[in-house]
């Protein structure tokens, strides 16, 4: 906590006070302007062109996706991997962060809190989108039926049910245990009736006593660390649907900590692309500070490596495996029809991220933003080479095929942003999306007889 | 308090209602007796017992499936044939007229022939109805027309159940039909859900393999 | 109002280590409390609360019992009707780590929610006694509950350590 | 058309009807279709209640028929004149399946994919469905293009009999009775009608090997086509005669030709032809000869045997007219003008001269020239000179085709000259398969009675057929005549053997049996051709009785009955001459090699028939279009086939659109490009290309043209049949983008060793001697890796398959089979070209380089099914079992219980599993033909190959009654029943003693992929035997 207060004196200015923190984050949920509506109703239309895809879809049939024989996943699971991925980060930040005590995490952390959260609404979707009879999706649910059957505990697609359905309500939970103090703040300073009583009752009473803090604390320690393993199974779980086959380019040991480092990698990507507008739309630029950016990027950095590397080891191993399928999977996917997208994701994933090494670009915020969604797309293609390359040749050459890409899978998937955005868009004018008690907690408390070298602080008062 | 109070209100009311119909399922298997001396539950099993807890929307609500595969389905017939006047009170064997259900998976609904065999000529019916009933048959027989009997086992696609097999090995026709005996309009009483046929045959031992009954035939 | 009932004294605190000092004497005359706060520190609790949170064993034993539940429902499942998969044994126990280490987690969580529900005594719709808006902003606060012939007392202590602000307020 | 087809049934993902699971419905034909109106109805309106749904008596018990048991009919099909038995399964007196009928000697049991399909030409929905009359002033036009397609109004049995009797009575001119080649009942009773009525008989095949039958003549002195016997021979060198598909008797030459394959001394069979055809992909060796110098080759084997000494049978002027013949052949020459080279040429020779027992064929578009005869009678003379007469060639039982062209050229002119008056036409499309040059349609117009109203339109054109084709739409009236399977018959075998033709159900419609038609147009002109007044039924039982007179004897009745049973009576009377000595008609010929005369800026047509498309008749039946050509792995229409280097030059691709012209026509076809075509031809098949005859025929042909257009208005030289191959045309892009779909792109096994094949040495040696593993080495099939887990135990049946690769053809009997038996769907052109086609088993080709022996081409057929792995990899992936693993070894496959999740395919590695992407139907009459035993999948679910599980099932069930278990040979599943070449057996593994788990154990054993997945498969395949060049 010492060193973040010294980078704040860095900088210049007066030392951020708990008052500061909370008029500026509070001051976000003033009633909105023009342009949160038209965000808002961008959203809201995307979201109306993807339901309405899936409508169709279900009403014309499964057909008006893309998959084929060979190719029987295809953009809806890539949307999914995607989605959970760019979740990660979220609990990245807000748990793992939390326990070794990185303070950079607690401006953004709310925010990548959410994401997951929202995140993880959109990846949901995916696999009840892509299943054939959505409507008996449920099955895959362990209820007692009057079918008297269960779901196969052996099928890593139930695997995912157990794993996604948890992801959700642990970070769902962490991240509303975490909003409750800031809502309670929010509730006494919220001026409207609607608000009042919104407030007032997700706050769920919520006043600050000293036991009620203690509690709090150490049940977040808690959650921390049961959403901490959540980081890295989640996304194992997932890569799991892929290496518990046997498809040559699925069915590999390093895809958990490949998944899991490009989770991240994509999820913090993610954060800066929601980060770098939020921060200038709402004027946080005390709050979120060129610090942050060039610790999000150090951590880009790192998982772009982690990538890059697995990606290396997965040749490497096809080779060495000496197994033909595996080889040949391998040979394609650089060389082969699809070369494209291959070469994309190395670009995007692997090379353009290579220029964070330059200090000055960590912190340019331009350049970050463009670099963010570059990764983006590197990481949509990372997904889309798993899937569709492996898929497109697998054992028997006779029965290898392609893909339709069709206008109802660009619909939904244009629709899932939306639908992601329309919570964002919402979230941020209803809740706190920077965390005030969190930053309270870094900010030296105000001291009267100053103890340690914080005398200039207690000296500052609010109002 | 007043609140809790009314909490607890809600949730024992809940409950009263899940449980009475819970009874009333098994109440209603057992609501025909002893005709004839088969000496078996007929038609419960677990019946209902999963199915209070099933959240299949589309098994339960009319609105998303059909009301055929309900208990208690009991369709208007074209002619009011009366099991109680055929089987009950004369003593025919159910298959004199279901003449295929040891030969077949299939228990053939009779000719009309079958029917004429009788009433061509003999029985020409006591009540005002029955006469007109008879009249309707004869008319359907002369006109070379097959009557339009309304299905009241409506079995969803993709399950093959063998009249046959089941009736050589023992089973009656009414542990799952019910007393069709007593019924003067044909009535399902057995909700027939997977569940139910499930426990009949785990309970004597008859294999549960998916492909026993959902094999093509 | 009477005077021996109880009330509440409120003290109003800017300074961190003036509503310490108000706690601890509060403490020493042996009066029933509340410290508010914007922000948990660690001060407050080594003053107030320097017990271990009881929040702990219960995520404990949520999380033992969801790790079991999880075992236990794969395998009961996969018992109740075995049918084999491939050459896969019927309780393939690997296989159900999946959901044994899910639900620890989502036990252990929905445990950990319980528990601050229940130890911090929320949701509640009771309106605390002596709470005041900029505790969740800037302010620390002392509520001391107090029988009325102490009023004056408590009072003094507090603005003797330094509060900005004393009220009396009715104790509920 | 498609849209027809695949009416996918938008939103109705609940509601379908369940038509297939009520086996009570047997009602009248009317009654059944209003109610399937009612139902379509019904399902319109969307998220409504489904119907109530009706169950239907009988009326009166039919004593045939239990509800829900399968009544089969034996019987004989009608499609070529092969003459198959076949057994047609009829389900509450609808026919859904045809089998072949295994006591009849001519096929065995087994039946091709073409007879099997006969049943949706029963069902085409196109079909006539009562009698018609053209609506005046609606006129033929020769193209038939869609706006002047005539209209036709409908009209009364009694009218046209009417006119009929009129035009008959008013004839002055000649009467023509125009038939396809007939069984021989109805060839009797034309015969009969022909005589008493003044009608001359024209009968016009395009499939009949009629050249053949004329060498026959000049060679042997007898005019036919004779009997073969390929098991018989150690070599069979084959010009181009397609035994394996179409040609002759393909389902008992395929039978015969395995049998020896897989016989511890297989044949070895060398196989000449410009363009690879099935046949000729099971060759061991498969010589690419220039177009026409196929003589060259046979000239010098001709000549090496001489150099041999074995001119036996030839002797006088035959044996100097053969020595002059091949004076000057040599084998350089001859390697240079056939592009064949010398050491294959020379190894032939070789192989021939060594052979102990041998045969010579010529046959198929080869034979098919101008001139074939040089050609036809060198191979006679060969057959001759190899002592092959008596023994492998049979000239005491010969075939003989009605066909003729020079007939059909005569009738064209004189009906083109006004000196028709009456013209009746059956069974025959001439318009569609007689080269469109000769002007068959503008002769049709000609034909009238003279004193009509308006000139020529009194005319009579009578077309007694079941199908608009374009024959029939250029009829002043079409009489609906019955389908085969509703018609009684009867057809004589060389051999002696009678089959019998049943109807294996009532007429559908109002159509009347071609018997029975010209029954009653004679008894109307008060002439009587059947005793009095009797039907054609009676004729047929009549003829029948009178033919097996002898063979029976007591109880006539009794011997009808046990025939009808058996389908016929297969007592065959006659054998084989021993030896015949050449017939100097020969020296009519000249055994003189020209050389394929190219015009220049041309190439040479090269129509073929495939099994896929026949001559046509296979063009309206949605199984045959969605067929993949074996070879070259096409579904719906035609295509043009092209060597690279020749669509190089011309700048065409893959795919593209294709325009051929010659004189007489075009036709405008997708380019396929295979380096198995001579560099000189454009390969197309016949068949397609319909302007008339239905949906699925006119909308498969996309306006290309029939190839039967573009052929030239001559006759070749002695034999007088059609010109097929030779015709010069022109190639050149045309605009747009062809409408190529293949359901398999890549021909490489990419060493995978998916199909493989023993390379044996020697000629006829023993082949489990000195084998030699095509890749790898041979103890990959008997891999048995150290299992991690426990096998599953299979206490009474463990259900396998194997698949003999030496006897398989590729012909894909198989797959028509099981779209038959399992109701699959046929989803037509668009989705199969999205990678949706739904067959469940499919034959994959590969094509192989053999590094054995250099550049030789090995080409394999794999047919590919579920493998029902007891290590599935699909299996544990499915989250809610709905494909797990039974007691049986079955590969269960639930579909009420699939999510769709697709994982199961993904993990797939043999890509067996199928998807339905949409609601599937079948169009209004397509769909009697359902399968009652086997459920229509709904949208959203997985399905796969099942063994033909209900037919387990069903075995399992008459077992459990009889007190035993299930016995080796009580299961077969449709793709082993059919299989001509019976590659296929399926039993259970658990027995030690039934034939699956014997030829699993086979040396040649092998499965798919296991020794790299440990999928454990539960089909076995064999290993392909080859000889090495």
């Amino acid at each position: 906590m010492k060193h973040i207060h010294n980078e704040h004196e860095s900088e210049s200015e007066a030392p951020v006070t708990y008052a500061e923190v909370n008029d500026t984050v509070l001051k976000m949920l003033e009633p909105p302007g023009t342009g949160w509506f038209l965000l808002l109703f961008t959203c809201i239309f995307f979201l109306v062109i993807g339901a309405s895809s899936w409508f169709y879809q279900m009403w014309s049939g499964y057909g008006e996706s893309g998959n084929s024989i060979p190719i029987g996943w295809g953009t809806y699971i890539t949307n999914f991997v995607f989605w959970v991925g760019i979740a990660h980060s979220g609990t990245l930040i807000s748990a793992v962060l939390y326990l070794f005590r990185a303070a950079f995490r607690q401006p953004i952390y709310r925010l990548a809190e959410a994401m997951t959260v929202f995140a993880v609404m959109t990846a949901g979707l995916f696999p009840v989108i892509h299943v054939g009879r959505p409507w008996y999706a449920l099955w895959l649910i362990p209820y007692p039926n009057e079918r008297a059957l269960w779901p196969n505990f052996r099928s890593p697609l139930l695997w995912d049910v157990f794993a996604v359905s948890t992801y959700f309500t642990i970070s769902a939970t962490f991240f509303f245990v975490g909003l409750i103090p800031d809502i309670a703040a929010a509730r006494d300073r919220a001026t409207t009736k609607f608000r009042k009583a919104l407030y007032g009752v997700t706050c769920l009473g919520w006043r600050g006593s000293h036991t009620q803090w203690k509690h709090y604390q150490a049940a977040y320690l808690i959650f921390a660390a049961l959403a901490t393993p959540l980081v890295v199974s989640v996304h194992s779980v997932v890569s799991w649907d892929f290496a518990m086959s046997i498809v040559p380019g699925w069915h590999a040991t390093i895809f958990p900590p490949y998944f899991v480092a490009g989770a991240i990698f994509s999820g913090v990507a993610m954060v800066i692309t929601l980060a770098i507008p939020l921060r200038k739309a709402f004027n946080l630029h005390r709050l979120i500070t060129p610090v942050h950016f060039d610790a999000m990027s150090k951590l880009i950095l790192l998982t772009s490596g982690v990538v890059s590397y697995s990606y290396i080891t997965e040749f490497y191993t096809a080779w060495f495996s000496n197994n033909p399928f595996e080889r040949f999977q391998f040979w394609f996917r650089p060389f082969g029809e699809y070369w494209l997208p291959f070469w994309g994701m190395t670009f995007c994933n692997c090379i353009a991220p290579q220029l964070l090494w330059i200090k000055s670009l960590r912190t340019n915020i331009a350049f970050l933003f463009v670099l963010s969604i570059i990764i983006n797309i590197g990481m949509w293609l990372e997904r889309f080479n798993i899937i569709f390359q492996s898929l497109t040749r697998e054992f028997i050459p006779a029965a290898w095929g392609g893909y339709n890409f069709s206008w109802v899978e660009v619909g939904i998937t244009v629709g899932a942003f939306g639908w992601f955005g329309m919570w964002m868009t919402l979230f941020i004018k209803f809740f706190p999306s920077v965390a005030i008690t969190e930053i309270k907690e870094i900010l030296p408390p105000p001291m009267r007889r100053a103890k340690h070298d914080h005398g200039q602080v207690s000296a500052v008062n609010s109002h | 308090m007043v609140k809790k109070s009314r909490f607890v209100v809600v949730a024992v009311g809940i409950t009263a209602v899940l449980a009475f119909f819970q009874f009333q399922s098994v109440e209603n298997g057992h609501a025909t007796p002893d005709y004839p001396a088969v000496g078996v539950r007929t038609g419960v099993y677990n019946d209902g017992q999963a199915a209070l807890w099933d959240l299949n929307i589309t098994d339960h609500f009319h609105y998303f499936g059909p009301e055929q595969r309900a208990r208690g389905y009991k369709p208007q017939q074209p002619i009011n044939f009366s099991h109680v006047i055929h089987v009950q009170q004369n003593k025919m064997e159910c298959q004199y007229c279901h003449w295929s259900v040891n030969k077949s998976a299939y228990a053939a609904i009779p000719e009309e022939e079958t029917c004429m065999g009788c009433h061509g000529a003999l029985v020409a019916g006591k009540s005002e109805q029955g006469k007109k009933d008879i009249e309707k048959l004869k008319d359907y027989y002369n006109r070379g027309e097959p009557i339009p009997w309304v299905k009241v086992h409506v079995m969803p696609d993709y399950l093959k159940f063998n009249h046959k097999r089941h009736g050589k090995a023992g089973v009656a026709c009414q542990e799952c039909h019910g007393q069709i005996p007593e019924m003067a309009q044909v009535e399902r009483v057995s909700s027939m859900k997977m569940g139910w046929c499930i426990s009949c045959h785990r309970e004597r031992g008859a294999s549960i393999d998916c492909l026993t009954c959902h094999s093509h035939r | 109002m009477v005077e021996s009932s109880s009330r509440a004294v409120v003290g109003i605190f800017t300074y961190l280590d003036d509503a310490l000092e108000a706690v601890k004497k509060v403490k020493e005359s042996n009066l029933d409390y509340r410290m508010y706060s914007p922000v948990p520190r660690h001060e407050i609790e080594e003053v107030t609360y320097p017990e271990k949170s009881p929040v702990r064993t219960v995520s404990l034993i949520a999380a033992m019992t969801g790790c079991m539940c999880g075992f236990t429902l794969a395998i009961m499942c996969s018992l109740d009707w075995p049918m084999r998969t491939s050459a896969k044994n019927i309780a393939s126990i690997p296989a159900f780590f999946v959901p044994g280490y899910e639900w620890t987690i989502l036990f252990g969580g929905l445990g950990t929610l319980l528990a601050i529900l229940i130890f911090c005594r929320i949701p509640t719709v009771v309106r605390a006694a002596g709470y005041d808006p900029r505790f969740s902003h800037d302010k620390f606060g002392v509520v001391v509950a107090c029988m009325g012939s102490q009023v004056d007392a408590v009072k003094q202590q507090l603005s003797d350590s330094g509060a900005d602000e004393v009220d009396i307020q009715d104790s509920l | 058309m498609k849209d027809d087809l695949v009416q996918l049934n938008k939103g109705q993902n609940r509601a379908q009807k369940n038509s297939n699971s009520s086996g009570l419905v047997q009602i009248s034909r009317r009654r059944f279709l209003q109610g399937l109106g009612a139902t379509t109805a019904l399902s319109a309106a969307a998220c409504a209640n489904p119907a109530e749904q009706k169950i239907f008596p009988y009326v009166k018990p039919d004593p045939e028929q239990i509800p829900g048991v399968a009544v089969w009919y034996s019987s004989t099909c009608n499609e070529c004149s092969a003459g198959c038995g076949i057994r047609v399964r009829t389900r509450e007196g609808r026919a859904v399946k045809i089998e072949g009928n295994p006591l009849n000697p001519v096929n065995r049991g087994s039946l091709c994919a073409l007879g099997q399909s006969a049943l949706q030409s029963l069902y085409d929905p196109d079909r006539v469905r009562g009698p018609k009359k053209r609506k005046l002033g609606s006129i033929p036009d020769d193209r038939l293009r869609e706006k002047s397609r005539p209209v036709f109004l409908d009209a009364s049995w009694n009218e046209v009999y009417g006119k009929i009797t009129e035009a008959v009575s008013k004839s002055n001119k000649k009467k023509v009775l125009l038939t396809g080649e007939l069984p021989s009942s109805q060839k009797e009773i034309v015969e009969k009608f022909a005589t008493t009525m003044g009608f001359s008989h024209v009968v016009w095949d395009p499939m009949q090997p009629v050249a053949v039958a004329k060498a026959s003549e000049l060679v042997f002195g007898t005019f036919g086509v004779p009997t073969f016997s390929l098991d018989k021979a150690s070599l069979i060198v084959n010009f181009g005669a397609d035994f394996l598909e179409t040609w002759a008797n393909p389902v008992g030459y395929a039978r015969q030709w395995a049998d020896s394959r897989r016989s511890k001394h297989p044949l070895r069979f060398v196989h000449v032809e410009p363009r690879l055809s099935l046949t000729g992909a099971n060759a061991d060796t498969w010589l690419k000869a220039n177009v026409g110098s196929e003589l060259e080759i046979a000239l010098f084997l001709i000549k090496d045997l001489m150099q041999r000494g074995r001119v036996k049978g030839l002797n006088g002027e035959v044996l100097a007219y053969v020595e002059r013949a091949v004076r000057h052949v040599t084998l350089e020459g001859t390697s240079e003008r056939t592009g064949v080279s010398v050491e294959k040429l020379a190894a032939v020779a070789q192989h021939l001269g060594e052979a102990k027992q041998s045969l010579i064929l010529a046959g198929g578009t080869a034979t098919q020239t101008e001139d074939p005869m040089p050609l036809l009678v060198a191979v006679n003379i060969l057959n001759v000179m190899l002592g092959n007469v008596g023994h492998t060639v049979n000239v005491a039982e010969m075939t003989v085709p009605n066909t003729s062209a020079e007939k059909m050229v005569e009738l064209i002119e004189d009906m083109q000259g006004g000196n028709v008056d009456v013209l009746l036409t059956y069974n025959t499309n001439p318009q569609f398969s007689f080269p469109a040059a000769f002007g068959y349609a503008y002769g049709s117009r000609e034909v009238g009675v003279v004193g009509g109203a308006s000139g020529k339109k009194a005319g009579l054109v009578v077309a007694l057929s079941s199908h608009e084709d374009e024959t029939a739409v250029l009829a002043d009236y079409i009489l609906p005549v019955h389908t085969s399977l509703e018609d009684w018959g009867y057809n004589k075998q060389v051999n002696g053997s009678i089959s019998l033709q049943q109807p294996s159900m009532r007429p559908i419609f109002e159509t009347k049996s071609f018997g029975d038609v010209l029954i009653t147009i004679a008894s109307n002109t008060s002439r009587a051709i059947s005793d009095n007044g009797k039907s054609y039924a009676d004729f047929v039982k009549a003829g029948y009785l009178k033919a097996c007179s002898g063979r029976f004897s007591g109880d006539e009745k009794r011997f009808w009955m046990s025939s009808l049973e058996d389908g016929g009576n297969f007592k065959s009377g006659s054998t084989g001459s021993s030896s015949i000595s050449v017939s100097s008609q020969v020296l009519k010929v000249a055994l003189k090699a020209h050389g394929a005369k190219r015009a220049k800026g041309a190439l040479m047509l090269y129509p073929y028939p495939s099994v896929k498309s026949f001559d046509g008749r296979a063009a309206n039946r949605p199984w045959m279009q969605e067929l993949a050509d074996p070879i070259t792995q096409a579904v719906w229409g035609t295509w043009v086939e092209m060597h690279p280097d020749t669509a190089k030059s011309y700048g065409i691709a893959q795919g593209d659109q294709v325009r051929l012209k010659t004189d007489d026509g075009e036709v405008r076809a997708p380019a396929y490009i295979t380096e198995h075509v001579h560099k000189d031809i454009v390969a197309v098949p016949v068949g397609q290309g319909h302007s008339a005859y239905g949906r699925y025929a006119e909308s498969a042909a996309e306006g290309s043209g029939s190839v039967f257009g573009l052929l030239p208005k001559k006759l070749a030289k002695v034999s007088g049949s059609i010109v097929l191959a030779g015709a010069p045309v022109t190639v050149s892009r045309a605009p747009g983008a062809g409408n190529l779909v293949t359901v398999q792109d890549f021909s490489s096994q990419e060493n995978r060793e998916l199909a493989r094949t023993t390379m044996i040495a020697g000629g006829g040696g023993d082949h489990h001697d000195g084998a030699d593993h095509h890749g790898d080495d041979a103890s990959h099939g008997h891999h048995e890796p150290k299992q991690m887990y426990e096998q599953r135990e299979h206490p009474l049946y463990q259900w396998g398959m194997t698949v003999d690769l030496a006897a398989c053809t590729g012909c894909s009997a198989c797959v028509v089979a099981c779209y038959a038996e399992n109701n699959i769907p046929v989803v037509g052109k668009k989705i199969v070209a999205q990678g949706r086609e739904m067959t469940w088993i499919r034959i994959e080709r590969y094509y192989d380089q053999n590094p054995n022996s250099g550049e030789e081409l090995k080409v394999s057929f794999l047919p590919m099914m579920c493998q029902h792995c007891q290590n599935a990899p699909c299996e544990p992936v499915c989250p809610v079992y709905a494909t797990y693993h039974n007691e049986e070894g079955m590969n269960a496959m639930v579909y009420n219980r699939c999510v769709g999740t697709r994982y199961c395919s993904n993990n797939c590695s043999y890509k067996v599993r199928r998807f339905n992407w949409f609601q599937y139907e079948w169009p209004e009459l397509l769909d009697w033909q359902v399968n009652p035993d086997v459920t229509k999948r709904t949208v959203g679910v997985m399905e796969k190959c099942t063994f033909c599980m209900q037919r387990v099932a069903e075995a399992k069930d008459v077992a459990k009654d009889l007190g035993r278990l299930v016995e080796d040979g009580d299961v077969t599943p449709a793709c082993v029943q059919t299989c001509p070449t019976q590659a296929l057996t399926f039993g259970n593994l658990n027995d030690p003693n039934s034939k699956v788990s014997k030829a699993a154990r086979s040396e040649r054993a092998y499965k798919v992929l296991d020794h790299h997945l440990n999928t454990q498969p539960s089909v076995s395949y064999l290993n392909d035997i080859r000889y090495k060049a």
